[in-house]
């Protein structure tokens, strides 16, 4: 019974059956809405934001924060390009190499802050400025174009009926749902949340640990940056400018906690759709941008207050 | 006493370091380009950045609580555009100077009492401002910027011993807020909450009072911020400027103040919005190709940041 | 004569969890209460409901007589309680001086915190203490878990309370620093305060108290004057049964060498230490606080790994330079500060159990949860862990039944040798005994013991040989048959030059 | 000097030094055709307006023209909607749920014309109507583009207004909002383009990003001030926030009839100067025309009575205009206030 109202009072659960509400209100409202094509194509257009969530998920368990991921889009969407075009590669070479600065960017921000000790957030802001800024360098401004028909397959094509790069998408959800629940590295992900000196003395590997999430961070970062470019066949610095905010409140809305230790991707799935069909939902029923803006924003308080008020009941 | 002076010296470390990086600056790019260092030059530096300066103090109180906001630039918009309004509407100069000192407080009073009644973390709360405030902005003001505003309402461009009211506001306030913070129970509470709310809590310090206060302190500086922002020129834009929370966020972390709360002192964050500002106008000077502007802003703030490590863990 | 404060039939319960039933207490001005129990039998729990921190779900409490509901502890301050907390509640990032003070900081007549009379009194107050060595300036993150005792005790002591209840004040604390603390204690009372005193030590209890109330599972057994009870009498009443011998020590034959230590250094912090660890013996450390024994056994640990120096298990030398080295070659450590070392409190208490040996608990690097959940039984039937089941907090456990955990963590690793820092710190007497029977069956078992403890009967009562650290090195090494308080206590002393005569030897 | 700092590697067509250039030729149609479009002749039609951002008083200006168009023609309404910054991703997420939700026509100004088209050929797929105005998509993506101005005409204006101030051996620099906004990349390479055919002894100094930040827009215009000293006869702006934010710094300067100002703003924002005699001129379509054409020009499409082939269309209060680029309406050159006729305009 009491493991009952325990899940029951979970904020997963909670926010689950607010996007079940959700859902219901905005079908009512439009006839388009809740559609199989509609669904689908806002799936499509949160797979970005959705990638780029799951590492952050762990990033945000561990207690940190990664604010470098948009740059790091806009980095590695700039290099596909020039790779491509400007260097002359094939482009799936140009793919594969891009995938790797982006890697290596994470790998960065990792070093940074195991080896050097600089805050999460502090060190994501400095690279944050510093990734735009190469990616700004490197393309002085000018967007690479005329992508090949092919390439376009991952950001506007389809595999069963199902947009390509909501598969994508899938395995990377399901690897990260798996890694964090039921392996020795989820595990270590919470204790570095929770306390990170006692992991370190129980003999957790702390800093491995860290250094392979904002890698991870890096790649999936980079992946999404491929999607991206590939959705609008076209590469230019700003791109993913502002994304780590979208990123961040759909982490923040599924229930990790941003002091690390507790969240699920679950949570954060479920956040992310709510954010969307929020967005889109509401778009159709008539409402203009900045008001669905403030409607995300009431409803990201709303979630908090109502999970605070009945976890209050739950945690005596 | 020679160990308190030693504290002393090790407490300002951060803000000796920054001034140093300042001096080091100045004097580099003066010797390349004198003009760097001609009183127009440095008076805007001052002037058209004295505003975030002013805003990194609210926000240094705030991450000294152990809190964060990232609602601030969206608040500084929304309180400029409410300053022009009411000017333009036919309300006395004056009053358009005070009200949004009045109304930002009344806003992050609210924000502050989310944040320390219904436990409501900060980055959430304040992540649901901004969409709120952004979003809400947009909706009232239909994008028209201000324009038509009378003469005498410019309080930025006043000047007192010939120096420009911004740098007065941002001189005066980083004093006063200095004083405040390390000289009365209110300011050291600040530190306590900060470093430990359960133990602030046991020593009979109220834990959400002081939140409060600090946010509602925060808003008035916000307000001044915005005062300023909204007289500078003979418009006032509606929209606020892309990323200002990061900018005011960079100066106060950079000055020393711990993310993790209960460390830092204001002096420190308003050195560090003076050295952003200088980087953005010296790299001009440099002839930095513009391109790679933003990578160089990126890797002086790294530095800055692994240079305030070493620092760090030399003194222990 | 009217109690100054008075606990009538207060119960709590958190959720389902009765914590204390109809609880009666008074406390005259002018006496030394002591508050005895075992751990989790609700002593915090009461302390913090009286000092305002809790709220009472039945039952009152009488300030003076009258009626009073405290919505916060600044309330019970103002009314002059003062409360030295269990789980020292200091302000990592501030000074020592401001910890003392934060919350009623010395003022100027223009109402600005007066920085110079702040460290002035600071100073004062440690002093009394007898810490000329602590900094007032220092930031209290760099403090030892002694020194911080030491501000929680002159924290309290600064707001002149006329209540002042004491948590556990000692358990950080070495013999001369509880007998200073003792002394203090006596002089406030003679100046009529009113003074609680928990601990579990019984020495304390009869060097200081005059009346003891016994806590037992969340209801009083009794007020007793300290005339009418015997140390034995009060440990039946605490636990419910007889307990004989306080340091059961097993005779275990002496095995081979397991751990050689060979000029292990570490810049600043220990020097020049060589011994040898046999397995079956129990070795153990004494020294003041502050002579290195916790930085040697993080140095043997690789948590700060070893400068120079050797070190050998089973006879070959092995290269120890993280934690996770340290485990792979059999060594376990028993953190003497729990909450931050030794636990992860938020997580639930059967993954505590396993985090030292998480990797050996999976197929395919995905964790076997059945055989966690049976490990985790295992463990609390074992060390008899007071806990609602195995997915409980740990952070909700009481401090003894904490410290159960982290044993039950570190013996998983089935280690050759386990170092145990200040392994009955804020352990109650029938905890401390299950403890101390354990480390002999451990023994038994060819496991190689050391043992870090500043409660000397301890170390002298368990240890096989003993080794006394004096300033980060190795001033004695004296055997069971030869160890005599006085022996091992002249080891530990530091010579500390006289004042006068310092700028001679010089 | 290879290129300008901000400007595009598009082909460049600079204009005759002197003398009207002759109109260019409309060509054969190459915009797209909404697929099984209802007829929507004559009938009341929902349209959006999708501008790059919403909250710039140039894209509120656009609106005011739109909606004076509706009120007009009483058989269309129209909303604009956006991001709330000039994000290329945002205003797909735009465009795609206004399809969804099933408007009849969709007006935009692209952020990006490669990445917009693949959602606009959506719309045209869904039976669509989609014009576009200020900025435009990659042609076959909308069906026709109202142009305020064709690039080449905006260089040429720009650049001689700035010679018949600063003299042809003068010395300037660029304010712009970002490197990689698509039209000002293309004005300052069509500038460039022009200023080496017609006025090749005018130095270039450098070009400065201000988003579209007032402040910062006012900063780097006195950056560029303090450096150049005396060398700075004159500052471009590329953007309406940028051009009064550097006429506000060279007042502040107490430089007026120093540095001369030149580019692109809303009167309204420039009367200060120009009615004070700091800046002598600004250039600008009348954005409120802009939109009004845009709005006429959608009923039409609507309508079926502007097809391909045409080579003018008429829109309502501003006549007849002219069909160039294939699927371009021209509306026509831009025009230069000075302190003449500037008091005429309110946009
Ligand atoms: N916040 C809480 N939530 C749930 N249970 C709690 C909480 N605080 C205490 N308890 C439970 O209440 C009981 C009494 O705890 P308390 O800390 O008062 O014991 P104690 O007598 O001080 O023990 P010790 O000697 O170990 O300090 C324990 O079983 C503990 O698990
Ligand atoms: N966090 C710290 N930062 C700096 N110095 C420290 C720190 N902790 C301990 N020290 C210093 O290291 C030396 C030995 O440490 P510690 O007090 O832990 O020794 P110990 O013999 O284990 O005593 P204890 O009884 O406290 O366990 C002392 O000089 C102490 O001041
Ligand atoms: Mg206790
Ligand atoms: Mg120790």
């Amino acid at each position: 019974m009491a493991a009952v109202t325990r899940i029951l009072i979970r904020h997963e659960t909670i926010l689950g059956i607010l996007f079940v509400i959700a859902l219901f209100v905005m079908a009512a409202q439009s006839d388009r809405f809740f559609t199989t094509a509609n669904l689908l194509n806002q799936a499509r257009l949160m797979t970005e934001v959705g990638l780029i969530a799951i590492p952050m998920t762990f990033v945000i368990i561990t207690g940190g924060i990664d604010l470098s991921v948009g740059s790091i889009m806009g980095l590695c969407a700039i290099l596909v390009g020039v790779f491509w075009q400007n260097v002359g590669l094939p482009l799936s070479a140009a793919i594969g190499l891009s995938l790797v600065a982006g890697t290596l960017a994470g790998f960065a921000n990792g070093i940074i802050i195991t080896r050097f000790r600089v805050p999460p957030l502090i060190a994501t802001l400095a690279t944050l400025a510093l990734y735009r800024g190469l990616a700004e360098g490197i393309s002085q401004a000018r967007s690479v174009r005329g992508y090949p028909d092919w390439f376009a397959q991952l950001g506007q094509g389809e595999i069963a009926g199902i947009p390509t790069q909501l598969w994508l998408f899938a395995l990377v959800a399901i690897a990260g749902i798996f890694i964090l629940r039921a392996t020795t590295f989820g595990r270590t992900t919470y204790a570095i949340g929770n306390n990170e000196a006692a992991a370190e003395f129980s003999g957790l590997p702390v800093e491995r640990t860290k250094l392979l999430i904002y890698t991870a961070s890096g790649f999936i970062s980079a992946l999404a940056a491929i999607v991206f470019v590939s959705r609008v066949s076209t590469t230019r610095s700003d791109m993913g400018n502002g994304i780590e905010l979208e990123v961040i409140t759909a982490v923040v809305l599924g229930g990790t906690s941003i002091f690390g230790g507790r969240g699920m991707v679950i949570g954060t799935l479920i956040g992310l759709c709510l954010m969307q069909i929020l967005q889109n939902g509401l778009s159709l029923s008539g409402v203009r941008g900045d008001g669905t803006t403030v409607v995300i924003g009431a409803i990201l308080i709303v979630a908090v207050l109502i999970s605070n008020i009945l976890g209050r009941f739950a945690n005596d | 006493m020679k160990s308190r002076s030693f504290h002393v010296v090790g407490s300002l470390g951060q803000e000796i370091l920054l001034v140093l990086v300042i001096l080091a600056l100045f004097a580099f790019v003066g010797w390349v380009n004198p003009r760097f260092v001609s009183e127009n030059n440095l008076t805007s530096i001052f002037v058209g950045n004295a505003y975030i300066a002013v805003a990194a103090i609210g926000m240094s109180l705030v991450i000294i609580s152990g809190n964060i906001d990232v609602s601030i630039g969206a608040l500084i918009g929304v309180l400029a555009v409410i300053s022009g309004l009411l000017v333009t509407n036919g309300y006395p100069i004056w009053f358009a100077w005070l009200a949004p000192l009045i109304i930002g407080s009344a806003i992050n009073t609210l924000l502050g009492c989310l944040i320390a009644y219904a436990r409501v973390p900060s980055i959430i709360a304040t992540l649901a401002m901004l969409s709120i405030l952004s979003g809400g902005l947009i909706t009232f003001t239909g994008g028209q910027w201000i324009s038509g505003l009378p003469s005498g309402y410019q309080l930025a461009q006043f000047r007192l011993l010939n120096i420009p009211s911004p740098v007065w506001f941002m001189i005066g306030m980083t004093i006063v807020a200095a004083l405040l913070m390390r000289y009365t129970a209110f300011g050291r509470s600040v530190y306590a909450v900060g470093s430990n709310p359960e133990a602030a809590r046991a020593s009979g310090i109220g834990h959400a009072s002081t939140v409060v206060k600090v946010f509602a302190i925060h808003g008035a500086i916000a307000g001044v911020a915005a005062v300023l922002f909204a007289t500078q020129l003979q418009v006032i834009q509606s929209t606020t400027p892309v990323g200002l929370e990061l900018v005011i966020i960079t100066a106060s972390v950079v000055g020393g103040v711990s993310i993790l709360g209960g460390v830092g002192t204001v002096v420190g964050s308003t050195l560090a919005a003076i050295l952003f500002a200088a980087i953005g106008s010296s790299l001009i000077f440099l002839n930095v190709s513009a391109y790679w502007l933003k990578a160089v802003q990126g890797v002086l703030i790294l530095a800055t940041v692994l240079a305030d490590m070493a620092r760090r863990r030399r003194t222990g | 004569m009217t109690p100054v404060i008075e606990l009538a039939g207060v119960s709590k319960a958190f959720g389902p969890v009765k914590v204390l039933t109809g609880v009666d207490f008074a406390l005259y001005p002018g006496e030394v209460h002591a508050l005895m129990g075992e751990n989790g039998a609700g002593k915090s729990t009461m302390i913090r409901i009286a000092s305002g921190d809790h709220r009472a779900d039945e039952g009152e409490i009488r300030l003076d007589g009258e009626a009073r509901r405290f919505r916060g502890p600044r309330e019970a301050q103002e009314e002059g309680i003062a409360v030295v907390h269990q789980e020292l509640l200091l302000f990592p990032s501030l000074s020592v001086a401001e910890n003392i003070f934060l919350g009623h900081q010395p003022k100027t007549r223009r109402g600005f915190v007066d920085w110079g009379r702040m460290r002035r009194e600071a100073r004062e107050l440690l002093d009394r203490l007898d810490c000329p060595q602590l900094d007032v300036d220092q930031r209290v993150a760099k403090l030892s878990v002694a020194d911080r005792q030491r501000v929680e005790i002159a924290r309290a002591l600064s707001r002149k309370a006329r209540v002042l209840i004491m948590d556990e004040p000692t358990a950080a604390l070495a013999e001369a620093d509880v007998q200073r603390l003792l002394d203090v204690i006596r002089r406030l009372r003679e100046d009529g305060v009113a003074i609680v005193y928990v601990s579990h030590r019984m020495n304390e209890i009869f060097a200081i108290a005059d009346r003891i109330t016994v806590l037992r599972d969340g209801t009083s057994t009794g007020t007793y004057p300290v005339s009418e009870v015997t140390e034995s009498s009060l440990v039946s009443m605490m636990v419910g049964r007889d307990i004989h011998q306080l340091f059961p020590k097993i005779e275990v034959e002496r095995g081979k060498t397991r751990l050689e230590v060979r000029n292990l250094s570490r810049t600043g912090l220990v020097e020049d230490i060589s011994f040898d660890l046999h397995a079956g013996e129990i070795l153990g450390i004494a020294g003041l606080v502050g002579s290195g024994r916790t930085e040697l056994a993080q140095t043997i640990f690789g948590v700060t790994p070893a400068t120079s120096g050797e070190i050998k298990v089973d006879g070959s030398p092995r290269k120890i330079a993280s934690v996770r080295d340290a485990i792979a070659n059999g060594i376990a450590y028993v953190p003497e500060d729990r909450g931050l070392h030794g636990l992860v409190r938020p997580q639930p208490l059967r993954e505590n159990v396993t985090m030292a040996i998480l990797d050996r608990m999976t197929k395919f690097s995905v964790i076997d949860t059945g055989r966690e959940q049976r490990m985790a039984k295992e463990a609390i039937d074992r060390f008899a862990i007071r806990a609602r089941d195995a997915r409980q907090r740990v952070g909700q456990l009481s401090g003894g039944n904490q410290q159960k955990v982290v044993l039950a963590k570190w013996l998983a690793t089935d280690p050759k040798v386990l170092i145990l820092d200040e392994p009955t710190r804020g352990i109650d007497i029938g905890a401390k005994t299950e403890i101390h029977r354990l480390m002999g069956e451990l023994a038994r078992k060819g496991i190689a013991i050391l043992m870090i403890s500043s409660e000397l009967p301890e170390v002298l009562g368990m240890s096989d040989r003993i080794l006394v650290m004096k300033e980060g090195r190795l001033s004695a090494v004296i055997d069971r048959k030869d160890a005599t308080p006085d022996k091992v206590g002249a080891a530990m002393m530091r010579t500390r030059p006289e004042p006068a005569a310092a700028g001679a030897v010089r | 000097q290879s290129a300008w700092t901000g400007s595009d590697d598009q082909p460049n067509s600079p204009l005759a030094c002197t003398g009207e250039s002759a109109a260019p030729e409309p060509g054969e149609y190459n915009g797209g055709t909404p697929t099984n479009a209802p007829d929507r002749k004559g009938k009341d039609i929902t349209v959006v307006d999708i501008p790059k951002l919403v909250g710039v008083g140039y894209f509120a200006s656009t609106a005011e023209g739109m909606q004076e168009a509706a009120k007009e023609l009483g058989n269309i309404t129209i909303n604009t909607d956006g991001p709330t910054r000039a994000n290329i991703d945002e205003q797909i997420t735009f465009v795609d749920n206004y399809i969804t939700s099933g408007v009849d026509g969709i007006l935009f100004a692209a952020n990006d014309p490669v990445a917009i088209a693949p959602v606009l050929k959506k719309a045209l797929d869904a039976g669509i109507n989609v014009v576009g105005y200020d900025a435009d998509a990659e042609a076959d993506a909308r069906q026709w583009f109202v142009n305020q101005a064709l690039p080449n005409g905006v260089a040429k204006s720009m650049m001689d207004q700035l010679v018949s101030e600063i003299g042809e051996d003068g010395s300037f620099a660029i304010v712009t909002s970002t490197f990689t906004t698509p039209n000002q990349a293309r004005w300052i390479a069509e500038m460039q383009a022009y200023t080496e055919k017609c006025y090749p002894n005018l130095t270039f100094l450098e070009t400065v990003e201000a988003q579209e930040d007032n402040i910062l827009s006012f900063n780097q215009a006195q950056t560029l001030i303090n450096k150049y000293g005396e060398e700075l006869d004159g500052i471009l702006g590329m953007t309406s926030v940028a051009t009064p934010a550097a006429a506000e710094a060279v007042q502040q300067n107490g430089l007026c009839g120093k540095v001369a100002v030149v580019g692109l703003a809303l009167p309204n924002a420039m009367k200060p100067y120009i009615n004070g005699d700091c800046i002598t001129s600004t250039i600008l379509w009348n954005t409120v025309d802009l939109g009004y054409a845009a709005a006429q020009v959608m009923r039409q499409v609507a309508d079926g009575s502007l097809q391909p082939g045409a080579t003018s269309v008429e829109a309502g209060r501003l006549g007849e205009l002219q069909i160039v680029n294939q699927s371009q309406v021209l509306l026509g050159a831009p025009k230069v206030f000075t302190k003449d006729d500037i008091n005429d305009f309110d946009f």
